[in-house]
């Protein structure tokens, strides 16, 4: 069996609340069908999504990040978008660096309509997760509680 | 003051004055144009409606070489149409890299539209050659009422022409004023003459003409000075429908060249001003009576 | 070079004469003819003990940040980098240009590598300038470095970081180098955040060096202090001059600490960036 | 007893099947000398010193301690099983070693997680014969060619390496080595002497600490840049700091190095700070060095090993204030 | 150790069906953290509020998570509710179970382990919520109107009349704008001076309006509720205490200088009243024009001037006042059509006039005193074209929007010429008529049956040709080329936002579309709102409009205004950015990025060891900051944060859903 085989990805998108957010609900209004491995973290807006947001969900094991918010020049606090644009233009940039699948980390912009939009943006995104498999990058190395293994030589 | 030239298939056959009064004036006033070897066609009103690629790759060649030969020279033509299809290719070759892809492609050698394409007005309309002008006028053509008739292809687009006023440009009224002769202001500076449409929809095409032709009369001119040899052509060849249709008298056309060669002193010989359809030499010479130069032409 | 030494112990020694500045920050010997340490010089009689060869290596524009409100001006010898980094501390508003006295000292090349992408030996700002300027010798190809690392796989990227971040001992001797590293307090000293984890594992270390990277990139001078500061001798400017590289490709020529007046790519945006995220 | 120098690797593949074997190896694409784990093939490195200290191996940068669980209540010990002998120790790492043990160990506190790996390291050292220029461990009072706290002690002989057991771990060692010593006769060269020395005697931490309010430690940390470069790569700066990785109702306690000169190491939960420069931070690492430990141990902390001073990107050197207290006494 | 309560909500079987509850709560109970943990039919319901408030007191629970619908949903109704229990409102999570569970979800099995990782989020955030409390603001009795034409003395007036005070202000020497310039209005054809004047005196003499004509705004700052504004009173040189506005002056001034009012087709002298009906009905003297104040020479109005009010050394002068509100009023310009259309002649001919122009023209106390005649040899037209969309709806070269009022006024031109002029003929080239409103097709109607004709089709050349303007252009209805010999052509020309209009805008933070309209808050729900608080829209600053539409809109801005100052103070959202002082280094990263502005680098007083310093922090304007948190992603050390999003919650819900 292979490792992706039955493999289903967790996936955190960070979602604007007058967009993105709003057109997630619309496509639960709509009762559209996409994956179950999104769950939404609602932000005031998309440039309240500091990088290291992400890198700590890579930490903690999620497989895919996303941040999504209003088309530019749709920000409803006008400009807040255009500063995530440069941002996460650099950040994507800085994690492929790193040796960041470039599948992991997926920018954008979903307006309160689009609920089409982000059903297959999850849709898109989960598939090509699941093929891409588990992240093991970034991640800490996993300690469970009382199960946790002994400590060997200190180097 | 050097130039790569384009002459354009024209000027090989129907604009015969235009051509000797080209050559003429640029070397009086020192400007040496160097032609393109072994130019072709520039796809005229044709290529680009048959075929995208063939209506830039035309002109793009003739351009390709003359930045091969002489990349220090920008380009130069002296007809409307060549001036519109080359300075497209060149705007595209810069703009969008597709269409240089493209260009290159066809044309099998590299062009990196580094040189300008300059029509006649704009060199002829420059601080040096204007200077020049003025030294070389012999005999001004005082009173001569012109109408500068630009077309629209000297103009249009403007963004790959970059003409400052599309619609009422002044660069040959300043050079016709040089000769002392009068530009008129009038309202069909731009208009189109039909083009080669003049062959296959005389219905639509003629009144344009005629329309041209009463505008530049109704507003006192008694002469139209061009830019372009179809233009030339078409304004004269069809004066007799225009005189049979609005029952005004027929008028001279010259191209601006023309106008400077004889302000320069040329003879109707030398220019071949008989090669006119509309009689053109007696215009002038009227001018050249009351300019108090009394020399025959 | 000791001719040059020499006018600076004498415009040191007369700033303080005059009381010009409270004191003077410049280069001092140590126990080794090849290494000196940063000195601060508080009385005429001081100044000599200033020193000024090719092992003058530590750029002094830091320690600035340790007296942002200085009684009296502080006396600064700055370089090309220096000047570079007291331009960016001021645009930070760091620093008060009103509360520096400058003494420029052309450059005339250290015995260190992280003057490799020095672009610039001059200083940009100085109250007075000691020599002629020097000739600015041809810097490193900037970004070599950056695509040798971008010419590999995403694996083979992971794995080489991976190994440098293994080598870090978290010691943050490239923040505290960094002329514009100038928080009050590190994200990484407030553990309760949750933005860094404290282990030191290469999960943690990773996060670190990119955040690092994140928060100095779009500000960085280039002047390789963090590198020449690493004990472990990690090459982490790969990550800052990525992040250089990318702005100079988004938003065309950038370069840091060349005046005092320009926004850092990441403080202000453009109507027309390019959008990828549609 | 004495070890053919060609017969070393061979000594340490039979070390090796009985416990984890560490040596100083040499630096792997671009990193430093370091204490590693070997992996049975690579040549040890023993040009000098390794640029980071031994203790990693009874004190990692990060241990786990114990697993617990918010709902139940449940707690789990997270004891380390460690049997490793290393190697290529030098004696002033041996000294550090015993200054851990004090640490660690001593006046009504063992720390179980040292004391775990502390029983499962067998320290083979060798003598130093070359001293680098940042050395002055025999002012510290440890001899460059002699450990005596190290279980088993070797010195460079040319073609061979001496070999003497000093406790039973190492007579241990011996004995699995049996076969491959001989005896011989030739006498250890002395010891080097060391790049430099100081004056560093039983009276040095009075003297310093009578001086804590003096004006030289401003002058001393004006350069500090106040990073924790000096304590990481020291042999014997063993501060830690705990912390919890929570993953819901379960989590992970740990411990990992931490800095006296870090600004977080003393700030109090209320956000007070009694160390809150870089003066302060440094004069308290410098006395913990030379005064506080002796007074409370009754040995100096510093070994002399010179690491900091090498290291240190602003170029500051311990040993200046102790210069700087010749002639000064106890009373000012 | 937090006190959670979970409380999940079936929605009927809007999330049950897919949901299951018997899973998801006992899951919830687990939760570490939560203390009590129960599911309901309904939680938004009377009962489900009560059950989740007696759980508060019965189980000492001090914050909840509502597994439910979206919160955009129901997180108002649950914040009331806690209002009235032990815990503050700000101490409740909702995780979106429905909207993004179990109505995009099929397989039960799945949804519900998604709905446990929700929720799990929601705990793990709510365990760090913190109280917070709304700040009240407190509101400045007064409002600010910007721009004295229609929407300014309407809005003005109804503000007025509700009791709160007013300043009016203008920057023209008169109000009155560009209806006052109009001859009639459509479709009723009532004398537009007839219905605008009044309504100007009223604001001359309403005891609760201040009008400030001839002034300018300097500057803004300040926040909803307490706008300081300064404003610039430019010089008048005319001691307008003491004038009456006899008008002697002006008779006797030697100068003459293009009209504003009548748009260059008369004069004025140098003192003048803007037009006769102005108000206040008193002169300014224009300093460009005025021989004594360009050379010192002259003097007259000051002799003539019976009361001395003639001051020739008066300066501007700036005076800062407060509102708790502003409108917005600052109208349209038409665009300069000769510098964008060369084909028409690009102002050569001076018979092709704008619809403005016209409305002076065949005005009673316009230059020609209402007679339509050209301007050229003062002749009546025979033929009159009237172009329509010039510059409107023409993205090539103009504007891409529609003007909106010009299909109705060049119908009502085409009326005025046809009754004024019988036996003349007007064409009207338009490219749709629109005529959306009450009367208006009616109307549309009525011009044709007086005879316009409409032709449907651009003009693409005009030009004079014997004695005429030969109009050419296409009727795209036949198919074919037409040519109209024109005595006369009216352009109806685009409206664009004033000059001026972004200076202002920046000023007050409020944002323009790509247009330069000024942006409303939001186009159908928040049409008269900008996107600063206490910042409102009158008019066609926001987009072109008609008279009706700008005067409703005005209506609209003003009622609320008033709805803001009838308050005494105004609460604000808590949810926004706050700084760690200590931690700031003063930066200003985040100055920069904020997009209202709110945040300022201020000097506090602190201590670094024993020496007392002065540095400056960041400092969070509470009533500018709309809680975005932009600006805590571009802090680095994390002074700024947001609250109600917390890095350390959103870091809280990652590490949750990592689980």
């Amino acid at each position: 069996m292979s490792l992706t085989e039955g493999f289903e990805p967790k996936i955190i998108a960070f979602c604007c609340n007058w967009c993105t957010y709003t057109g997630a609900d619309l496509a639960g209004l709509n009762r559209m069908k996409y994956p179950e491995n999104v769950h939404v973290a609602r932000v005031p807006c998309s440039g309240r999504v500091n990088p290291q947001f992400i890198l700590r969900a890579f930490q903690k094991g999620c497989d895919g990040v996303m941040v999504c918010g209003c088309h530019p020049g749709d920000c409803h606090y006008s400009t807040g978008n255009y500063f995530t644009r440069r941002r996460f233009m650099l950040m994507k940039r800085m994690l492929e660096y790193n040796g960041i699948d470039p599948g992991r980390f997926h920018a954008r912009w979903i307006s309160g309509s689009e609920a089409a939009k982000f059903r297959d943006t999850v849709a898109e995104v989960s598939e090509r997760l699941r093929k891409l498999g588990p992240n093991t990058k970034y991640r800490e190395a996993l300690r469970e509680g009382a199960d946790a293994g002994k400590g060997g030589a200190g180097i | 003051m050097r130039y790569s030239y384009f002459p354009g298939c024209s000027m090989e056959s129907t604009a015969k004055s235009y051509r000797l009064a080209t050559e003429y004036v640029m070397g009086r006033i020192g400007v040496e144009l160097v032609e393109i070897e072994d130019w072709n066609c520039c796809g005229a009103t044709s290529a680009h409606t048959l075929s995208a690629a063939m209506g830039l790759a035309l002109p793009a060649r003739p351009l390709a070489m003359a930045e091969l030969r002489e990349p220090g020279l920008d380009i130069v033509t002296g007809c409307a149409s060549c001036y519109a299809r080359l300075r497209l290719s060149m705007h595209k070759a810069r703009s969008d890299k597709a269409a240089k892809y493209l260009i290159e492609n066809v044309i099998a050698m590299p062009y990196e539209a580094k040189r300008e394409v300059y029509s006649f007005l704009d060199v002829l309309s420059g601080e040096e050659a204007a200077a020049a002008i003025k030294a070389k006028v012999t005999r001004r053509l005082t009173g001569l009422k012109a109408a500068c008739y630009y077309g629209c292809l000297n103009v249009r687009p403007a963004e790959v022409t970059g003409a400052p006023d599309r619609e009422n440009p002044m660069a040959m009224d300043r050079i016709v004023g040089l000769t002392g002769a009068e530009a008129v202001d009038w309202a069909f500076k731009t208009e189109c003459c039909g083009a080669a449409h003049q062959n296959d929809a005389a219905s639509v095409s003629r009144p344009l003409v005629w329309r041209i032709l009463k505008n530049a009369q109704a507003n006192g001119a008694e002469a139209v000075v061009t830019a372009c040899p179809m233009c030339s052509l078409n304004l004269e060849m069809r004066q007799g429908g225009y005189r049979k249709h609005t029952g005004l008298p027929s008028m001279p056309v010259f191209s601006v060249l023309e106008l400077l060669a004889v302000a320069m002193g040329a003879s109707a010989r030398q220019i071949a001003l008989e090669a006119h359809h509309v009689p053109a030499a007696k215009a002038l010479a009227a001018a050249l009576r009351r300019s108090g130069g009394g020399v025959a032409i | 070079m000791s001719d040059r030494q020499e006018k600076m112990r004498q415009s040191a020694e007369k700033l303080l004469r005059d009381g010009e500045v409270g004191y003077v920050i410049g280069w001092g010997a140590t126990r080794f003819c090849d290494r000196t340490t940063p000195v601060f010089i508080d009385s005429p009689e001081g100044a000599a003990s200033l020193v000024w060869n090719e092992h003058a290596v530590n750029s002094l524009a830091k320690y600035l940040l340790d007296d942002k409100y200085p009684d009296k001006k502080i006396g600064l010898f700055a370089r090309g980098c220096e000047s570079r980094a007291v331009n960016r501390m001021i645009k930070d508003n760091q620093v008060k240009r009103e509360s520096l006295y400058l003494i420029g000292v052309p450059c005339d090349g250290k015995s260190s590598d992280r003057c490799r992408l020095c672009r610039e030996r001059n200083p940009l700002v100085y109250d007075v300038l000691l020599w002629e300027p020097e000739a600015n010798a041809a810097p490193a190809d900037r970004f070599e470095r950056v695509r040798g690392v971008e010419a590999m796989s995403p694996d083979e990227r992971y794995r080489y970081w991976g190994g440098v971040y293994d080598r870090c001992i978290r010691c943050y001797a490239c923040r505290n180098a960094c002329p514009v590293c100038s928080c009050r307090e590190c994200y990484v000293d407030m553990g309760r955040t949750g933005f860094q984890g404290k282990q030191h594992s290469r999960s943690d270390n990773q996060i670190f060096g990119v955040t690092r990277a994140f928060h100095v990139g779009d500000r960085c001078i280039e002047c390789g202090e963090c590198e020449r500061a690493c004990p472990m001798g990690l090459p982490i400017m790969g990550q800052t001059q990525k992040m250089l590289k990318e702005i100079n490709e988004l938003s065309g020529e950038y370069e840091c600490g060349l005046d005092a007046d320009s926004d850092s790519f990441l403080g202000r945006f453009d109507l027309d960036d390019k959008d990828e995220f549609m | 007893m004495e070890l053919k120098k060609d017969r070393l690797l061979e000594a340490l593949a039979l070390l090796r099947e009985g416990s984890d074997v560490a040596l100083p190896l040499p630096a792997d694409d671009g990193g430093e000398p370091a204490f590693r784990l070997w992996d049975g093939v690579q040549e040890p490195f023993l040009g000098s010193n390794t640029s980071l200290p031994p203790k990693e191996l009874l004190f990692p940068r990060s241990e786990g301690m114990y697993g617990y669980n918010l709902k139940t209540g449940e707690l789990s010990d997270i004891l380390p099983e460690a049997r490793t002998a290393v190697f290529g120790i030098r004696p002033c790492d041996v000294k550090s070693i015993e200054n851990l043990d004090h640490a660690f160990l001593e006046k009504g506190y063992v720390d179980s997680y040292y004391r775990a790996r502390r029983d499962g390291l067998t320290t083979i050292a060798l003598g130093c014969s070359e001293a680098a220029r940042t050395c002055f461990c025999d002012s510290m009072g440890v001899a460059p060619g002699d450990a005596p706290g190290a279980d088993l002690m070797m010195n460079d002989l040319g073609d061979a390496y001496s070999v003497k057991a000093n406790t039973e771990k190492g007579e241990a060692v011996a004995k699995l080595w049996e076969g491959l010593l001989s005896k011989g006769g030739a006498k250890a060269p002395a010891a080097p002497a060391c790049g430099f020395s100081v004056k560093a005697d039983d009276s040095l931490p009075d003297r310093l600490t009578a001086r804590f309010d003096d004006p030289m430690w401003d002058s001393l940390s004006k350069a500090c840049i106040g990073c924790g470069c000096c304590s990481f790569i020291c042999p014997t700066c063993y501060c830690f700091d705990i912390g919890r990785e929570n993953r819901g109702a379960c989590g992970t306690a740990f411990r990992c190095w931490d800095s006296c000169m870090f600004s977080d190491y003393s700030r109090m939960a209320g956000g007070h700070n009694p160390r809150p420069s870089k003066k302060e931070r440094l004069r308290n690492r410098y006395l913990h060095k030379l005064a506080y430990f002796s007074q409370r141990y009754g040995a100096t902390l510093c070994v002399g090993c010179g690491r900091c001073i090498d290291k240190c990107p602003a170029n500051l050197d311990i040993t200046r204030v102790m210069d700087m207290m010749e002639g000064v006494d106890a009373n000012g | 150790m937090s006190r959670i309560g979970v409380f999940v909500c079936h929605c009927g079987t809007n999330i049950a069906s897919v949901v299951d509850p018997d899973r998801l709560t006992p899951a919830a109970r687990e939760m570490p953290g939560v203390v009590y943990a129960a599911d309901y039919r309904y939680m938004c319901s009377e009962p489900g509020q009560q059950m989740i408030k007696d759980s508060i007191s019965e189980h000492g629970i001090d914050r909840i998570v509502i597994a439910s619908c979206s919160p955009r949903m129901h997180e108002t109704t649950f914040r009331k509710m806690l209002k009235g229990t032990s815990i503050n409102p700000y101490m409740l999570e909702i995780a979106n179970i429905r909207e993004q569970c179990s109505w995009v979800h099929a397989d039960k099995g799945r949804a519900t382990e998604k709905a446990i990782g929700l929720v799990r989020m929601a705990v793990s955030k709510v365990s760090k919520n913190e109280p917070l409390y709304a700040q009240s603001i407190p509101i400045t009795k007064r409002a600010l109107v910007i721009g004295g034409g229609i929407a300014g003395i309407q809005a003005a007036l109804d503000i007025a009349d509700a009791g709160h005070e007013v300043v009016l202000l203008e920057r023209e020497p008169s109000i009155g704008g560009k209806m006052a310039m109009l001859d009639k209005t459509f479709p009723t054809l009532d004398c537009s001076a007839c219905i605008s004047t009044p309504k100007m005196v009223d604001v001359g003499a309403h005891p609760n309006i201040r009008l400030m004509t001839y002034c300018e705004v300097e500057s803004v700052s300040g926040y909803i509720g307490s706008f300081e504004v300064a404003i610039r009173q430019k010089a008048r040189y005319v001691n307008h205490d003491i004038c009456t506005g006899c008008g002697l002056c002006e008779t006797k001034c030697p100068v003459k200088v293009d009209s504003e009012f009548n748009l260059g087709l008369s004069k004025r002298p140098a003192i003048y009243k803007l037009f006769p009906q102005a108000v206040p009905s008193k002169p300014v003297i224009d300093s460009e024009s005025c021989r004594m104040l360009k050379d010192g020479k002259c003097g007259i109005c000051a002799k003539l001037c019976p009361l001395g009010c003639i001051d020739y050394k008066d300066e501007a002068r700036t005076v800062t006042e407060s509102f708790g509100a502003i409108i917005m009023a600052t109208g349209y310009q038409l665009v300069d059509w000769a510098a964008m259309y060369g084909e028409y002649g690009g102002g050569r001919y001076r018979d092709i006039i704008s619809g403005l122009q016209f409305e002076r023209t065949v005005n009673a106390a316009g230059p020609t005193e209402g007679h339509i005649l050209r301007p050229s040899d003062g002749r009546e037209p025979e033929t009159v074209v009237i172009v329509k969309c010039v510059g409107s709806r023409d993205p090539k070269k103009g504007k891409s929007y529609c003007s909106r009022a010009c299909c109705m006024y060049a119908a009502k031109h085409a009326h005025q010429i046809l009754e004024k002029l019988p036996g003349s003929r007007v064409f009207i080239f338009y490219i749709d008529v629109r005529t959306p409103g009450k009367g208006y097709e009616e109307f549309y109607d009525q011009t044709r049956m007086d005879g316009a004709v409409y032709v449907r089709g651009r003009i693409s050349k005009i030009y004079e040709e014997d004695g005429g303007l030969v109009c050419q252009g296409e009727d795209s209805l036949l198919g074919s080329q037409v040519r109209v010999r024109a005595d006369m052509v009216i352009l109806e020309t685009a409206m664009e936002p004033s000059q001026g209009i972004e200076g202002l805008t920046s000023m007050l933070g409020a944002a323009r579309d790509a247009n330069n309209w000024i942006q409303e808050a939001h186009p159908k729900l928040r049409p008269v709102e900008t996107q600063v608080g206490g910042v409102f829209l009158a008019g066609t600053c926001q987009g072109p409009k008609d008279i009706p539409d700008t005067v409703s809109q005005a209506s609209a801005a003003a009622a609320k205004v008033i709805g803001l100052l009838n308050k005494s103070e105004m609460e604000t959202s808590p949810m926004i950015s706050a700084v760690e002082r200590d931690k700031c280094s003063g930066c200003g990263a985040c100055v920069g990025i904020c997009p209202y502005k709110a945040i300022t680098l201020q000097e506090i007083d602190d201590r670094l060891g024993a020496k007392r310093i002065k540095r400056e922090v960041a400092s969070v304007n509470s009533g500018l900051c709309q809680g975005c948190g932009a600006c805590t992603a571009a802090c680095r050390t994390g002074a700024l944060d947001l609250l109600g999003f917390r890095n350390g919650q959103i870091l809280e819900e990652v590490d949750a859903l990592c689980l």
